[in-house]
């Protein structure tokens, strides 16, 4: 019998197996990268900025060319590369420790000059590759290997919303918060990162993808215990959706 | 000369030389420094050269604190604008950058007919080597100082390398700026070693590097 | 009759089991009997004649280990 | 060309637009505040790039992204924004990047002061950063010189995938001095960036990676020997001096930057009085000009270092003096310039028969 391809994997990814735990969604999030890029003809004329956390190593995975940052630099690092190659498809590949914490003041400042460049966040609400340690995303209460009695907000505060707090900076054009628990939120993420680097390729300015996602390994849960955990405890803090479409003119949603 | 010179221009035209120089020449009573600009090379590191003149040094640093870069503009810079008996020059950090600390004084100058507000031009700048560059300054200065411009310092110098023909030059070019904003040439300085007798627009006066000697 | 199937690269899988969860007919599992090179127990198919094709496993699949073929008339 | 009046900053600046800088990244810091002023204005006319960053560490990862996407990049700042790119320049090193670093030093540590200093020596030629690596590091002593090194600089760091630091002392970026922008310089015959990550995959036709990540540590050893032969290779080609006086010298001042032209003062006033004193003037402080030392005649029997610093460059001179000569050491700090007459009491303090 005759068959068709529906689903295969993407080009958009090298052949290297990936470094990611058993069930951890930044495969996912790769593949759907992967997909967007290769879908969008945008591969062999992208940059990706590969960051300093678990996805150490994606530099290794995005089969295109990549630069890798320091700890939390990949947006000046970005900023560098689209700044002296325009027409290049520049993006980030972030986590939250990477992105929310020591790269706090170098993603608020990409939004705000408005640089023409897309961000992967990648939300998972403790530090995977160093051994799951609290997060400035860690949710209050949850044990990590820094707040061992449950993150306390008179110690350490209450966990940062990046979209929320990106959406505030008068710079910024897309910002979008996603989940991959789900096939149908799978494809709602995959069209939100269309969307971003939409906005790229128009030079309409700043956008970044959060994605919600999971740490199997250190939250000490099976791989689709953590996809539920996710969906009962980070979602509700971390509500879906979009927080700014200046596309539309709309400035501050 | 009137009771007060302003000298502004570009940064490293010699505006900090030509106040120590006019300061000592004409035995004014004050200098004040009012650079926001340079770090070194401020003509208030003339301090003790000045005092042995008897003329007051006023800056912008906070008293006690010459090494900072704070841009702190002191209250007695409005002295020689209140006290009519007091002959002052005051110099400007470069550029409009520079310039704009004279805002702070607007509201004390009383007569502008006993100030001279002058830009002091070195052909050997290259942000000032062209006539039209010249005429751009100046309509910034003024734009940020809000003081109108009254004439110019022909300060064209190659250092040690300076010859007639160079301040020649700069007179050539300077005048024809001059003459496009209807200005005088008020000074044209020369440099100590040039040996010269010939006779240049304006007053004519040595210049003598009291900065740049005491530094290196 | 299936409407499909689906290719696993069994040496990549990391039998982290979430094909398994968003599968519609529940038609894939581990086969703990094995482990594949990298030492994981890997996903198989036990009912492929209920396989609709809807590409749900390979969406959720971190490592791209499965392919999915829908069969068409000729 | 003729000479134009420039200040050291704005000159090192125009030097760099000269030298085929296609971008800067930079943050304020007194005072080398004229560098990033001046290509704010001048950068755009010539169809280039110049972003302000929100810190000195978004400037350097600005540098290390630009030039790894194949372009020549500039940066510049003072002592304690240097400390601050430490992070990067170790990155840049690490990647194998060509960058340019312009570090216009004033006192330390910490906050410091904000007059000249040679207070960065160790930070310049040791590195600041993590790991085993040099920088090509010039500290050169007049305007003149200043911009031809600049302009040179950008080839010598294309040809090297290495940083270059200019380091002068904030005289030197602060004074005014005649130059010759337009003085031809040595050129580097340089390869294509095929390895550039710019997005052109396309027309190459294979990805390229600019990574320092080397998890296996024989990977790793591998990679540093490598840089290793890069700076060996530099210690044998790059090695600038000058010899100033030193023919029949008996006492010989050890100085680079503004310090050598305090001493030239003092060698000066010095030979006047029949003293035979002379000058060893490191150009390069990376690699350290030993060779220099080899040429010195045998008349020579003290070597008297000077710094703007409390002895960083001696330490380099003692590792190359072994034991040949008398080591002497003179230095202010802070930000205190030495006048020549102190320099000049401490040749005559040091002359044979004295005391």
């Amino acid at each position: 019998m005759k068959t068709q391809t529906v689903y295969k994997p993407t080009g958009g990814l090298t052949d290297r197996p990936l470094s990611y735990c058993p069930g951890c969604t930044h495969g996912i999030i790769h593949k759907l990268v992967g997909e967007v890029l290769e879908e969008k003809g945008l591969l062999d004329e992208t940059v990706a900025i590969a960051s300093v956390g678990c996805s150490v190593m994606s530099y290794e995975f995005f089969n295109c060319d990549t630069q890798q940052a320091a700890h939390g630099r990949a947006p000046a690092v970005a900023t560098g590369i689209k700044r002296v190659r325009p027409d290049a498809t520049v993006f980030t590949y972030q986590g939250d420790g990477d992105l929310a914490s020591i790269g706090m003041a170098e993603i608020v400042h990409a939004a705000h000059r408005g640089e023409n460049i897309t961000v992967v966040f990648v939300n998972n609400a403790i530090y995977g590759m160093t051994g799951g340690q609290m997060a400035p995303t860690t949710l209050i209460g949850q044990k990590t290997t820094t707040s061992p009695r449950g993150r306390d907000q008179g110690n350490t505060g209450l966990p940062l919303r990046m979209s929320e707090l990106l959406a505030t900076v008068p710079g910024s054009t897309y910002l979008e918060r996603v989940s991959v628990h789900d096939p149908k939120h799978i494809r709602k993420a995959k069209k939100a990162l269309e969307k971003a680097f939409d906005v790229q390729e128009k030079k309409q300015g700043f956008s970044m993808i959060e994605f919600i996602s999971t740490c199997p390994v250190n939250w000490g849960m099976t791989p689709n215990d953590s996809l539920n955990w996710a969906v009962d405890n980070l979602i509700p803090y971390y509500p879906l959706g979009v927080y700014k479409d200046a596309t539309k003119g709309d400035d501050n949603a | 000369m009137k009771r007060i010179t302003i000298l502004t221009g570009h940064y490293g035209s010699g505006k900090s030389e030509i106040a120590i120089n006019l300061a000592i020449q004409d035995e004014l009573n004050a200098l004040i420094d009012l650079d926001i600009i340079n770090p070194y090379f401020r003509s208030r590191s003339a301090r003790k050269l000045l005092e042995a003149n008897g003329i007051e040094l006023i800056e912008s640093t906070i008293e006690n604190s010459a090494g900072s870069d704070l841009p702190f503009i002191s209250a007695k810079g409005s002295r020689p604008f209140v006290n009519s008996d007091l002959r002052a020059v005051y110099d400007l950090g470069g550029t409009k950058h520079g310039a704009k600390v004279m805002m702070q004084f607007r509201d004390f100058i009383k007569n502008r007919d006993e100030i001279d507000f002058l830009v002091v031009v070195n052909i050997y700048r290259p942000e000032t080597d062209q006539a039209k560059k010249i005429i751009q300054m100046v309509e910034e200065l003024e734009a940020t100082s809000q003081i109108r411009v009254t004439g110019f310092i022909n300060n064209s110098n190659l250092m040690e390398y300076t010859d007639e023909s160079m301040i020649e030059e700069g007179e050539r070019i300077l005048k024809e700026a001059a003459g496009t904003l209807n200005l005088p040439i008020v000074y044209t300085f020369i440099e100590e070693h040039v040996k010269t007798t010939k006779r240049y627009a304006g007053d004519n006066r040595v210049l003598i590097r009291y900065l740049a000697k005491q530094w290196l | 009759m299936a409407k499909g199937r689906i290719i696993i690269e069994q040496d990549l899988c990391k039998g982290c089991e979430l094909c398994v969860y968003q599968c519609p007919v529940h038609i894939l599992e581990l086969d703990t009997s094995t482990t594949n090179a990298k030492g994981y127990t890997p996903l198989i198919v036990n009912d492929p004649e209920k396989c609709i094709a809807c590409s749900f496993c390979a969406m959720i699949c971190p490592d791209s280990v499965i392919t999915v073929e829908r069969f068409v008339k000729e | 060309m003729a000479k134009v009046l420039m200040k050291g900053n704005e000159a090192m600046a125009l030097a760099a637009i000269k030298g085929g800088c296609d971008a800067f990244f930079g943050y304020p810091i007194t005072p080398q505040n004229e560098i990033p002023e001046y290509l704010s204005y001048h950068m755009q006319e010539h169809g280039r790039v110049f972003v302000q960053a929100e810190s000195e560490v978004a400037a350097i990862n600005m540098v290390y992204g630009a030039a790894g996407a194949g372009a020549r990049v500039l940066t510049s700042s003072s002592s304690p924004g240097i400390a601050l790119k430490q992070e990067g320049i170790s990155y840049i090193v690490g990647s194998e990047l060509p960058a340019v670093i312009i570090n216009v030093m004033r006192g330390g540590p910490g906050l410091g002061g904000i007059q000249p200093s040679q207070g960065d020596y160790n930070q310049v030629t040791r590195g600041g950063g993590n790991g085993d690596y040099h920088l090509l590091a010039f500290a050169p002593e007049t305007l003149q010189e200043t911009v031809d090194i600049v302009k040179q600089s950008f080839d010598l760091a294309d040809y090297y995938r290495n940083p270059v630091m200019i380091a002068v002392d904030g005289l030197i970026g602060q004074m005014m001095e005649p130059v010759d922008i337009d003085k031809e310089v040595e050129q580097k015959t340089l390869e294509e960036k095929t390895w550039a990550s710019d997005g052109t995959s396309g027309k190459r036709g294979r990805v390229n990676k600019i990574v320092s990540l080397h998890l296996d540590p024989y990977d790793l050893e591998k990679h540093n020997l490598k840089l290793k032969a890069k700076y060996d290779e530099m210690v044998e080609k790059e090695q600038r001096y000058e010899m100033i006086d030193t023919d029949d010298a008996e006492i010989v001042i050890v100085a680079y930057g503004s310090m050598a032209r305090i001493a030239r003062s003092a060698v000066k006033e010095l030979r006047n009085e029949g003293v035979k004193v002379g000058i060893i003037r490191p150009i390069t402080i990376w690699p350290f000009p030993e060779k220099a030392f080899d040429e010195l005649p045998e008349s020579v029997h003290t070597l008297l270092t000077v710094e703007m610093s409390l002895g960083q460059m001696l330490q380099d001179v003692k590792i190359v003096n072994q034991g040949r000569y008398q080591l002497e050491f003179y230095g202010r700090a802070g930000g205190v310039v030495p006048e020549a007459s102190e320099i000049m009491d401490q040749v005559r303090k040091h002359l044979k028969g004295a005391k």
